[in-house]
């Protein structure tokens, strides 16, 4: 790849705002935050893929892979990003590079005709073209490509340089946003500004979840100013500069790009999560804190304040009806790393008891905080391998596994309700009665007859003998693997 | 908000509720840089017009929403039929993750594939050590009785050899000397799905056949070819051998690894055809590929080995079910016995009796090759016109058959083949040249959403419904079980419609 | 007026062309008596009320829209079943022509039978001379193996005497002494279609079984009941018994009868149990009934030659098929196979993969009693709701029975059962009380337009579309063939309706 | 039965309009026109059924079934009469009598209250009330009942006695003619009336065909008042004593509603047709020569020629490009008695050679006229059972059969296309341009690529034998039955 990527990727691995890095060696600093891959694993998700989780939110840009098919022909359309507008972004554009065209070197060529075609034909806001291994492997240079055909179309044409084989997802995450921060932020000016501008970083808007918080945003005069990417606008992201506060919702995958809206435009920002009702309050609080610091009216506070008694006492009411039904379940996560402890910490809240969280992708500062919530160790787990998960499911004895759709169906063949947290979920779980979906969602899959009959043993088959004792179960202990069976 | 434990509503009620609505049209107010919905129903408008798809159709570099994947998921689909085998991907670590969904989302099974997880060092150094080290950890790991290789495009672009990383591999011991491990080139700037198909099955053949001695016998191969149906189709397959008295071995039968029983047991492999039955079927007279667009290569290394071959192109309704079971008949010198000779007569007594709502209607077919090309023959056996025939995977021989299949008959008269063409040309040429009805794959249900065209999903994949590959669409049941789709959709359309027409009696 | 030869509309889309919509508008307005629209709206709102509902539900001597059939049609449809055999409906001309037509509308098949045709003379005189010469010329006239008399309302007014009418045929010479002639009393003022099928297999089998001798055996019968899905239903049950390795004696097979083949040669008589096999059956240790209700009084001379019996109602989902496949292995001897609980566990499976769209639907189920009941407990194993069940022929004992069953679940808490009860008395009931979907047959597809509730067809009759009863819906295959139609219905809702929700994977 | 309707049945039968009548002796004549039913042979249609499909379709009102379920329950909604108004005439309402009741002799006072029921729930514009055999045998007398509701609950209660064992089919269409005029005929007065005023007796608008020739009326000023029963509403029927003119369309099966018009109000009537182009013109030539003759303007000629040399030229021109699809193609016909010729005429036009017709329904007069069509007797055949016909099919080598549809299965079998011209059909044929309609049915049976595929044999088996050659096929020899195969 181009030293122009790799000088980003080393800069990028060094996150100042990032606590665990600071705490590292410079040996260690330099290999980055990124688990070791095992060859011969199942995969998971690379840089484009994170890339393009991050940025695909962005509704009315036209997402250009540069690429032979496999890297967006596969899979266009299929994350669970809600739009209230334009849906070009659910439409899946390639360059589909064949054979000839990359022994030959016409890669760029073809690919400014299609950004000539794609502006001609769609009339985006931006085109964000996409790099993969195949164009990086091949010399393909997509960022003069990117401003020659700006200029000659007079749109913006964004180059994320992102092919998969630099690193992980998350290292993909940060890619995008650096980007984003080089070519797009501070491109475009809002047409008044006021002190109750925020920009949301790391929500991605699933299943609407971020409109799930909006409205509560909204009845305290709060502003989405600049969003990365949740139902964003190209303009959103354009305007970003002018927020007075950034929100990190995802707790580390952009927080470059929030370190460096503070340090060029001193726009402060916090991490906060908006699953659970501890959680959703901690956030609109900080929030609120921190906009009056920066210069909005104090009753901000107050207002604030009677917001959130209100909702937790609606959703706390809310909720009760659903306690009964679930309390005392026991729950199996297998997420990604900041729904670790947000999820554990929401369940919680319920009465429900967490049994496992897997801390594969987890941080260290993650794991800290997880032991903290749940008073042990003993439930974390790092990756498992299908078969062993099934294993973990019966033995212990979960009620439920909670995590992404690859493992939906390991959960049924153990017999297990499974619901989707993640990324492809069809629910929204955010926000005070985010929590009240959640439960439902949970109700319905435990108190779901088909598990009682799955469990049933047919009626040719001898009853099963006595249940075991419950003993307490150190799943830490279990025999595992740390090859990476990528979930998300 | 109107939240209640009594009324939980999920994202597709909820956000339609009116405070959402509203906080929704402020923000197209606010951020959508306005443009007036009349402009935006005039360009919308254009974009139906015949301008606009000529501009489309004159596209050449840039690929809209296109009917295919690529090499490698046709591959691990292959590789997945053979009982124990571990598909490993030699390439970059995010590709098999695709791989993985696309398949489970379909089958609603789970897809097991690795990764050779290749990162930056490989792109300098080479791939070998993760090759190396990959088999091993998949071994060790995952206990497979076969790990069947395949590569996406970085191995591809830096050059990668598999033989010899694999020679070298097992020389590492990484995995058994006698341990099977075929391998094929996958990259995705080759082809789609269906060449990976071709690529895989011809390597998993040749690591067995090439080199072995054989000794001819009767047999029958028969090679299913890539096909979301599989599970009901192999199942439906072998009932009709069956009721002919004629064995046969499925080379890559998917059938129980993608319809594995909830049970309390977990099957990370189930099913599949054994290592001894592909070593057997080197001794078949004769192989037989149901999809001749997934098996030009296999079936030319068939021949070298000395078997004869022969290939269909996904055989569906009357006569393409007819020439493959006389296929069969003669290759085994069997008699097609009464029972599916009373299968034909029910289907055609089936067509018959709904010929008077299946007759005129038009059709915009897309999909892999042999599909459209079967799906064609079978709308104009029922007196349909197959208007756009559309396979972005589709070569120029496919478009010169296809144009054959339709001279052949009047109800192809002035139908027209798209080669190479996607969903997004489909869209224009649907907006200008309407069909009644699209068959193709979920990714279809935009056109059906945009142009009210209603959709019947019959290829891969399938993502927005559930179960239909349990379900066979091959043989003659199979095929009356395709016109029950078709003649539900066209009821459905009739009854929603309807007026003074709402009719109890069709 | 637009037509032309390039062009040609039918009847549900030529009427909606502009100058037909101006003759339309014209002729309400001018012989309507012009009511004004906004009055209409407001009384056909009023339908839809709980005022209009407590006024529907008091109606005690008016019947609108029933679901059910009379005795006769039951009759037919049972004797149908057995080989070479004839109806013979003793009463007025017309009624007969129901039962032809309703069952070939349904099947899609030529439905054979006679009639008396009684007129004036015969309600003074009796009906003896129609009977002795219907017979001669039935006999003469269409080569039957057996004869199968039931009787219309008029035959039962005036007292007609079957048997020894019958009797006196057979003397007078109309058929030979020995030709079978069984009979039943089917008035349509008793009971519904079921008890006519009831009546008439005791019949039949009191024709062959009274008075002969017989030799206990291991024989297994079964009575497939009154089902409009008998042609892929009985295939299918044949089938799992063929796995179980279990020969059975099905009373009344009209799978063939009902599905023959177009292949040059008609068959007036295609299929069904030979008189040898109900000579046999007597012998059988137990009799088996699918369907309880259609068959109380048969299994009671089952009883009384000495067989043990056994019953259920139309036995679907996992639980169904689970009771009536461990009836059979226990009666048999046999073990459940391999085969048959790999396909249970599919059909788990398949549940469980679709159980975030499954859980939590309501439901209102109509059609007939064991049905009803049958679909109720599989709705409710899939975490589904039956908040509404009717059966119109539904008796005391089985709403008591229908209860039961929804209190022995949580999912049948609040559901109601209705009795007796008309589609028009559901409208009211839907209107007030909203379920997600109807399962019933194809006279739900006005309640279906009216309410907007989507109908799913499993009953008979099923008019208004082709060729769904080919296929099971018995057994646990049959059963993912019922959770398919109910899943895509669901999503066929949910992409309807969706904007923002428009989802590519489900 | 009560003497009244014995009475009744019995003038019915001497139809002094009926030329046929005329003709016989007086023994001959007291029998009537009804063939022989003969016992163990499949039967037809009753008195009961007649009746419902004349009546039927008057769109408002209730038809309430006084019977076991049978009658109505088996069947109701069964016919393809279309309404441009009110959906009542499809609902299905009977008193759905019980043993019990029977015995008990509980059917009158049953029938009041469910009278009651019907017109509080339904408000229709009328009820009317058909009897059956079942309440007819047991003695139940609707008349009084009807009287006695009518006057109770204001709205006009009409008894229509027609148990199905006191005749056929034809039979029934009689009597509910006689009941019409008889209770409803003359009971109200059109707000106008005109010139053009004329009553159409016969035509049921099956699958809307009426409204295939209303617009021509409608371009000459002919006003429809009265209809029996074509979309009509029950005023249509109250107000039919106002007409100048009647045109009986089904040729025998109300030729008594139309005779009574003419002796008690002086309205003259004529028989037509509307199947093919030459009968409809006739039919309009005739209808305006008729309606001057009453004292419309005499101009209504000349615009009626304008009319018909118009839509004759469109019609024989969109007819064309079918010719050559569909000349010579063979054709047997299986229907009624007026279709019989009146359709012969119609294919005729069209080149299409008529290889068989059945005349089981006709009456001499009808076969008279078939044999001047078709210039032969060779060609006309009584009953068939199933198998004949499926053998008939094959020796006439038809290219497609025009029947109802309980003959639909028999022609598949024989590998026949089959095209439904019967009350069950979806299409509409009346008119200039049903003859496109018809055309464009028949092309698309006769020319789906089906037929030739079916008979084609399968792979399997050997080539047929050489088809025979042709000769001339006398069908009146076959061996065949009187039996009365009813098939509408």
């Amino acid at each position: 790849m181009s030293e122009a990527l790799k000088n980003q990727v080393a800069a990028v691995l060094n996150e100042p705002a990032c606590a665990t890095n600071r705490s590292k060696d410079d040996a260690a600093r330099k290999k980055g935050c990124t688990k070791q891959l095992t060859p011969g694993a199942a995969a998971g998700g690379c840089a484009f893929d994170g890339a393009m989780i991050a940025l695909q939110p962005v509704t009315d840009v036209a997402h250009l892979v540069h690429a032979p098919l496999a890297c967006w022909g596969n899979g266009y359309d299929n994350r669970g990003s809600a739009s209230s507008g334009s849906d070009l972004y659910r439409t899946g554009f390639t360059t589909d590079l064949s054979e000839l065209e990359i022994v030959m070197g016409q890669g760029e060529k073809k690919l400014f005709r299609a950004i000539r075609e794609v502006i001609e034909q769609q009339s985006p806001a931006a085109v964000f073209v996409y790099s993969t291994c195949t164009t990086a492997l091949v010399g393909d240079d997509i960022v003069p490509v990117c401003k020659a055909a700006a200029e000659r179309f007079g749109t913006p044409v964004i180059p994320i340089d992102v092919p998969g084989y630099v690193g992980s997802k998350n290292l993909g995450n940060k890619l995008a946003g650096e980007a984003l921060f080089k070519y797009v932020v501070g491109t475009m000016e809002p047409e008044v500004s006021t002190p109750y501008d925020i920009n949301i970083i790391g929500d991605f808007n699933l299943s609407g979840e971020l409109w799930q918080v909006k409205p509560l945003l909204d009845k305290l005069g709060i502003r989405i100013l600049g969003s990365v990417a949740g139902d964003a606008r190209y303009a959103q992201i354009a305007k970003m500069h002018r927020a007075r506060v950034t929100m990190l919702v995802c707790s580390k995958a952009l927080i470059n790009m929030a370190r460096r809206l503070e340090e060029t435009y001193g726009i402060p920002f916090f991490e906060g999560s908006f699953y659970g009702i501890s959680d959703t309050s901690a956030a609109i609080r900080t929030l609120c804190a921190m906009l009056v610091e920066r210069g909005a009216p104090a009753d901000l506070i107050d207002r604030a304040e009677a917001l959130i008694a209100e909702e937790e006492a609606c959703a706390r009411a809310a909720l009760e009806p659903f306690r009964p039904r679930v309390a005392g379940k026991r729950v199996l996560l297998y997420t990604g790393g900041h729904k670790s402890w947000s999820v554990v910490s929401a369940l919680q809240e319920l009465g429900m008891e967490v049994v496992g969280t897997s801390v594969r992708k987890a941080t260290e500062e993650d794991k800290t905080r997880i032991a903290e919530i749940m008073g042990t160790e003993a439930h974390m787990f790092e990756n498992m391998a299908p078969r062993d998960m099934y294993a973990a499911l019966r033995a212990a004895r979960a009620d439920v596994l909670m995590s992404g759709g690859r493992s939906q169906f390991v959960a049924l063949k153990a017999r297990v309700p499974w619901v989707d947290v993640n990324q492809e979920k069809h629910e929204p779980y955010a926000g005070y009665m985010g929590m009240v979906n959640l439960l439902d969602a949970i109700d319905r899959a435990i108190n779901n007859p088909l598990w009682a009959d799955l469990r049933t043993p047919a009626p040719w088959d001898a009853p099963p003998a006595p249940a075991a004792p419950v003993t307490p179960l150190d799943l830490s202990a279990m025999a595992g693997t740390r090859a990476d069976f990528e979930d998300c | 908000m109107p939240q209640s434990a009594d009324k939980v509503l999920d994202h597709a009620e909820l956000f339609r509720e009116p405070e959402y609505k509203e906080m929704l049209d402020n923000k197209r107010a606010k951020f959508e840089c306005g443009h007036p919905s009349n402009m935006v129903t005039e360009i919308a408008d254009w974009t139906k017009s015949w301008e606009y798809r000529e501009k489309n159709l004159a596209r050449e570099a840039l690929t809209v929403n296109p009917a295919k994947a690529c090499q490698p998921l046709g591959a691990v689909f292959a590789a997945a039929g053979y009982e124990g085998t571990l598909s490993f991907v030699h390439g970059s670590q995010g590709c098999v993750a695709y791989y993985r969904s696309h398949l489970a989302r379909h089958f609603k099974e789970p897809s097991s594939a690795v990764s050779s997880s290749m990162t930056e060092d490989a792109a300098v150094f080479g791939g070998l050590s993760n090759l190396v080290d990959g088999l091993a950890n998949a071994y060790a790991l995952y206990s497979p009785k076969m790990i069947a290789v395949s590569t996406t495009c970085m191995a591809e672009v830096i050059g990668d050899d598999l033989n010899s990383f694999i020679i070298k591999a097992k020389e590492k011991e990484s995995v058994p000397e006698d341990f099977p491990v075929p391998f094929a080139h996958t990259p995705a700037f080759v082809g789609s799905h269906v060449d990976g198909y071709d690529n895989m099955q011809k390597g998993i053949l040749s690591n067995f056949w090439k080199g072995a001695e054989r000794t001819p016998g009767e047999g029958i191969n028969i090679i299913p070819g890539f096909d979301g149906f599989a599970v009901g189709n192999i199942r439906e397959l072998k009932r009709m051998l069956g009721l002919m008295g004629v064995e046969a071995t499925i080379l890559s039968d998917v059938s129980d690894v993608y319809d594995t029983p909830s049970d309390g047991e977990f099957r990370m492999y189930a099913g599949g055809t054994t290592i001894d039955e592909i070593k057997e079927g080197l001794n078949a007279r004769t192989t037989i590929s149901m999809q001749e667009y997934c098996s030009k290569k296999t079936l030319e290394f068939c021949e070298e080995v000395g078997q004869e071959t022969a290939s269909f192109n996904y055989p569906l309704g009357v006569k393409g079910t007819d020439e493959f079971l006389m296929k069969i008949a003669e290759v085994a010198g069997v008699e097609i016995p009464e029972s599916l000779r009373l299968e034909r007569g029910r289907l055609v007594d089936a067509l018959a009796d709904s010929q008077a709502y299946l007759h005129g209607k038009t059709y915009a077919i897309y999909g892999d090759p042999d599909f459209v090309l079967a799906m064609a023959q079978f709308v104009m056996e029922m007196g349909g016109e197959p208007k756009h025939c559309l396979a972005t995977n589709g070569s120029k021989a496919w478009a010169k058959k296809t144009e054959e299949l339709l001279a052949s008959s009047p109800f192809g008269q002035g139908c027209q083949v798209w080669a190479g063409k996607d969903l997004w040309h489909l869209r224009s040429i649907l907006a200008t040249e309407p069909a009644d009805m699209l068959i193709g794959n979920s990714y279809g249900k935009y056109l059906e959403k945009d142009l009210g065209i209603p959709l019947i999903r019959l290829n891969f994949p399938i993502f927005d419904r559930h179960h239909h590959h349990r379900f066979p669409i091959f043989g003659y049941q199979g095929a009356i079980s395709v016109v029950v789709k078709i003649l539900d959709t066209i009821f459905d359309k009739l009854d929603t419609e309807a007026d003074i027409s709402f009719d109890l009696t069709r």
